[in-house]
């Protein structure tokens, strides 16, 4: 990855333009073509407003939620794209764990809907005032969200599924299929056999 | 009480024949399709293989009588159509393929090729899929658009003839030369509307997998499938020696059949493998477009000639 | 004639053999990833329709139920109801490792780990995933069992249908299907 | 009482016209479509979970079946944000092979798409073409990474191996193999008027909303509006190589045929270029022992252009040997459900499964 660390006046203007609004935000520039700024939960949505409607961050392009559970909350990442400047922001916010909610920004970009659903589900955040269908990947699943760092998948999967033994006996595999098919082992092979 | 036996004896030589031949023709048509995707293709038996073993599947579903009478309804049409059709010409090498021809039947033929179609279309409504019931919709709707063409053709040749029959349509070509030339507009247009009448593409939308699930047979599996391909080989086979004793005075012998016969059936199927499929309305448009026009120019000229 | 007659038999058997063998007709359902490895299997390069294969579009119509990768316990449900939609004969096929024995998938949480314990399955093809020669290995082998009379998974599951819907419900909780009754 | 016409129609999972494993349920009213919901999920399986149990390197084998067509960009994607959080240099041959890699699997997965834009519409001789002619650009992945559809070829650090003797040769002549094809596929599907009838009109995008609703790719090309990862935001070494992006001002199905089939083609020349200019020297900055390797703390958003549109990967590292989160955005996620579901109402039956492809619809990314 060639990063050039030169010339960042872009990014940095972005940095100065989001400060100058917002004076408790936090920002840096990553690298060229990404700006990072850290947002409380409450400013959360005047800040993607803001730069959808004021600085140009027309698309929005992904929206990630992070489980710090030793921190004991959710690190939501809203991920804006200027298609003018070509530069990504990333809007990071932290929101607490317990009965964790968040504003719905379903009015502001129509496709953040679907992002909502799946972390609704995946991590139990709730949107308030947000309508949409309940059911996104999973169905009718009654454990926890399983996308949260304290669902364990493979006890669930020890629970939920039959899992198929290994082979206990531990023998070489062409024994077997040579079983099978009644064929003559070659000389050859046989002394890779772990049946001596 | 000879004669009779002669008769009923012809009618089960010709629908052997007719499904034999159908069928082979459905396995070539798969094989040539294969071949101009740069394919092998099945072997030219592969359709009396599926046949056969459609028949022996178990047909475990009932959704009503209607389902059962439906393909046998389908069955029965494309059997009578093929009665109405002489098979060989008169003097040729198997005589007793000349079966119930009878003077005045085109235009009874006509109305006995939509009734098999119709049939399926009863059957099909008790099933309840509503894939099937949205195909057997753009499959009557796409009848109406070839039929116009199919009929406007069929009248003017009537007309140029002054015959409704088609052994008199045979004898008249006999002495005139083939209708494919002497009504070169009515072929035109009878070609037009068969690129329609045979299903393939562009105007397979009734039977579209990609968007209804294979359409009126969707659920129709085992013994009902069978005799869906069964009297669809049937049916392919009449209506193309029909089209043939039309246009092409007949044919006496049963190498010249096969011959004329692919020859006229390639047209509709070489069209389909190159082309995507229409739409329903842009089907229609265009069945009611060229084809009409075509059709109508038949009829003037077969009034002023 | 003689229906039990030996010789009769086996010349009918043969004869079913041979057209079930060959016109073998596929369901349409891609369920998972091994469904790419389907349309190089179909077309110009190794074209299956040279051996009497084909794909239909409706569960009616079909006779091989390829279950391609991996079932997530959503699809589960829908295989189930396509696989009883089936005729019978009919045969299921399943190939990549993750129908086995969960493959790289062994500790998904949303994943079924042994098919055959959900469905009767006639032919495994491994791989991750199986290459369209694989596949058709894999169905000429189905082929051989047709023949011979051996690939009778739907009997197998008529048979002994509690234990496969006991093993179905644990897994799909919510069970709103129409009763098997052929 | 209002009589309720609508019909509900189940498009799916079921069904040949779907693309891939999921269902688009509609509201049917004769032909015309009055509302559709999408249902996704049959194809779940918890990869992201999965990932936070695996280390960094045994990700890798998750990554690329996220996306069967094309899977090559999962991989650089992941690779690539590996590489920006550790901050591990990459070889500058190793940066050209991908490049390669890159636009190999790009022709592979249009000519796919082919397959699919033209099958929807019922010109299955296209698809037949077109899937035994990408067999040849699996062939030569086969040669290059032992792997037909998932290659495992791009790692953090470079590629898992040098280029073959006489691969360049092979790959030039099926480039020139291809090249000669297209001339028969414009005769088939691109000039056909019948297609051409179908395509036109059919699918429109707002250009003015495109960017808003989060349309990308092609069909955001198609729209009008000059947007290319490979341009906006470089990254490998297309900022050393010369090509131009498809565009459109239709914004219908036809638009996005007609950029597909220009990219193609410049994806063609793009390989030419590439093969000339490929420098000699390392191809790999090996890593340490991979149960061993620790990546430190840190966030990386990377996104690359796929032949479907743009995939932006989210990894996050805490600073152990597994990942904390990889988070994947594939373009169906959201073509597939918050657009289509807008541009199927009022649209024709028929033309589904024809948008759907158009749009470069892949469950298998929206559910991972």
């Amino acid at each position: 990855m060639t990063t050039e660390n030169n010339n960042l006046e872009r990014e940095e203007a972005v940095v100065v333009a989001l400060k100058a609004t917002f004076p408790d935000l936090t920002a840096r520039v990553k690298r060229i073509r990404r700006v990072e700024a850290s947002v409380s939960k409450a400013l959360t949505p005047s800040v993607l407003v803001h730069a959808k409607n004021v600085l140009g961050y027309k698309a929005l392009s992904h929206i990630s939620c992070v489980d710090w559970i030793e921190d004991e909350h959710f690190e939501l990442v809203y991920i804006l794209w200027n298609p003018d400047e070509k530069i990504q922001l990333l809007i990071k916010t932290l929101i607490s764990r317990e009965n964790a909610t968040m504003e719905n920004i379903d009015t502001i970009w129509r496709q953040a809907n679907t992002y909502q659903r799946e972390m609704r589900e995946m991590f139990g955040i709730e949107f308030p005032g947000f309508v949409g269908a309940k059911e996104f990947l999973l169905e009718d699943w009654d454990d926890m969200p399983p996308m949260r760092r304290d669902f364990d998948t493979k006890e669930f999967v020890k629970e939920a599924f039959f899992l198929r033994p290994g082979r206990e006996d531990a023998k070489d595999v062409r024994d077997t299929i040579a079983k099978r098919s009644k064929e003559e082992i070659p000389e050859f092979a046989k002394k890779y056999s772990r049946e001596k | 009480m000879e004669d009779i036996l002669k008769l009923l004896g012809g009618a089960a030589a010709t629908m052997l024949l007719a499904f034999v031949v159908g069928a082979t023709y459905g396995g070539l048509v798969r094989k040539i399709i294969a071949r101009t995707q740069n394919r092998v293709g099945p072997p030219w038996y592969q359709n009396f293989v599926d046949i056969s073993k459609l028949y022996m599947k178990d047909t475990a579903v009932h959704h009503g009588v209607m389902q059962h009478i439906g393909p046998a309804f389908a069955i029965t049409a494309s059997v009578t159509v093929l009665m109405f059709v002489p098979v060989l010409r008169e003097g040729g090498w198997f005589p007793w393929f000349e079966n119930l021809n009878f003077k005045g039947d085109i235009i009874f033929l006509i109305y006995m090729m939509v009734f098999g179609s119709l049939g399926m279309a009863l059957g099909i409504g008790q099933t309840g899929n509503p894939n099937a019931s949205i195909g057997v919709s753009r499959g009557l709707s796409m009848m109406v658009g070839y039929e116009i063409p199919f009929v406007l053709s069929l009248v003017s040749v009537m007309v140029q003839t002054h015959t409704t029959s088609i052994t008199g349509l045979m004898e008249w070509q006999t002495q005139n030369g083939w209708l494919m030339f002497e009504a070169p507009f009515a072929f035109i247009t009878m070609l037009l509307a068969i690129l329609g009448m045979f299903h393939y593409a562009p105007f397979d939308i009734a039977h579209a997998p990609s968007e209804i699930a294979s359409g009126p047979p969707s659920e129709f599996g085992g013994k009902y499938l069978a005799m869906m391909m069964t009297s669809g080989s049937i049916f392919a086979f009449a209506k193309l020696v029909f089209l043939v004793d039309v246009f092409m005075n007949g044919a006496s012998n049963l190498v010249m059949l096969v011959v004329k016969t692919l020859l006229l059936y390639m047209v509709p199927v070489l069209y389909g493998a190159v082309s995507p499929r229409y739409r329903t309305e842009q089907a229609i448009r265009y069945l009611w477009g060229w084809p009409v026009f075509f059709g109508i120019i038949a009829l003037i000229y077969s009034i002023y000639i | 004639m003689d229906t039990n007659d030996k010789g009769v038999r086996k010349i009918v058997d043969m004869i079913t053999g041979f057209a079930r063998s060959n016109s073998l007709f596929m369901l349409a359902y891609g369920t998972g990833c091994g469904d790419i490895e389907i349309p190089p299997a179909m077309t110009s390069r190794y074209d299956w329709e040279r051996f009497g294969y084909r794909k239909m579009a409706t569960p009616r119509q079909a006779d091989v139920l390829l279950i391609s990768g991996y079932l997530a316990t959503k699809t589960l449900k829908r295989v189930i109801r396509s696989y009883e939609q089936m005729q019978e004969p009919k045969y299921v096929v399943a190939f990549g490792s993750c129908t086995i024995n969960g493959g790289m998938y062994w500790d998904s949480y949303n994943t079924i780990k042994m098919l055959d314990h959900y469905i009767p399955v006639d032919v495994y093809i491994n791989g991750c995933m199986p290459r369209p020669e694989a596949v058709m290995s894999g169905l000429f082998d189905l082929q051989e069992q047709i023949k011979k009379g051996e690939a009778n998974g739907a009997q197998k599951y008529r048979e002994n249908l509690e234990w496969y819907r006991g093993n179905q419900k644990k897994v799909i909780k919510n069970w709103v299907m129409p009763e098997y009754n052929w | 009482m209002k009589r309720e016409k609508a019909t509900t129609l189940y498009l799916g999972p079921q069904h040949p016209g779907i693309t891939g494993n999921m269902m688009v349920k509609l509201k049917v009213e004769g032909d015309t479509i009055v509302n559709s919901t999408t249902h996704v999920g049959y194809l779940h399986r918890g990869f992201e979970k999965l990932m936070e149990r695996r280390n960094w390197l045994q990700s890798f084998t998750i990554v690329c079946r996220i996306c069967v067509p094309e899977p090559d960009p999962n991989e650089e994607n992941y690779a690539r944000a590996v590489e920006e959080i550790e901050g591990r240099e990459v070889p500058e041959r190793a940066q050209w092979i991908r490049t390669l890699v890159l636009e190999l699997a790009r022709i592979g997965t249009y000519l796919l798409w082919f397959a699919g834009q033209s099958g929807s519409a019922g010109l299955y001789t296209m698809g037949q073409w077109s899937i035994g002619d990408r067999d040849y650009v699996l062939d030569l992945f086969e040669e290059l990474t032992g792997g037909r559809v998932y290659h495992m070829y791009i790692w953090p650090g470079g590629v898992r191996r040098d280029l073959p003797e006489g691969f360049e040769a092979k790959v030039l002549q099926t480039m020139d193999y291809l090249e000669k094809r297209l001339i028969q596929y414009d005769k088939l599907m691109f000039d056909n008027t019948i297609f051409q009838k179908r395509a036109m009109g059919v699918g429109w995008i707002d250009p003015e909303k495109a960017i808003e609703w989060g349309v990308v790719g092609a069909p955001l090309r198609a729209a009008g509006i000059a947007s290319d990862v490979r341009k906006d935001d470089p990254y490998e070494v297309y900022d050393q190589l010369d090509f131009e992006m498809g565009h459109a001002t239709t914004s219908d199905v036809w638009g996005r045929a007609q950029v597909r089939r220009f990219e193609l083609e410049q994806s063609i020349n793009l390989v030419r270029q590439i093969i000339e200019k490929m420098p000699k020297g390392e191809y790999y900055n090996r890593i340490p022992n991979p149960m061993k390797w620790v990546v430190p703390a840190g966030d990386a958003y990377v996104k690359t252009e796929s032949a479907r549109g743009e995939f932006g990967y989210y990894v996050v590292s805490d600073g152990t040997n597994k990942p904390r989160r990889v988070h994947i955005k594939g373009p169906a996620y959201v073509h597939a459900m918050t657009l289509l579901e807008d541009m199927l109402k009022g649209a024709n039956v028929s033309d589904v499964s024809f948008i759907m492809n158009s749009l470069g619809t892949c469950p298998p990314e929206i559910e991972r």
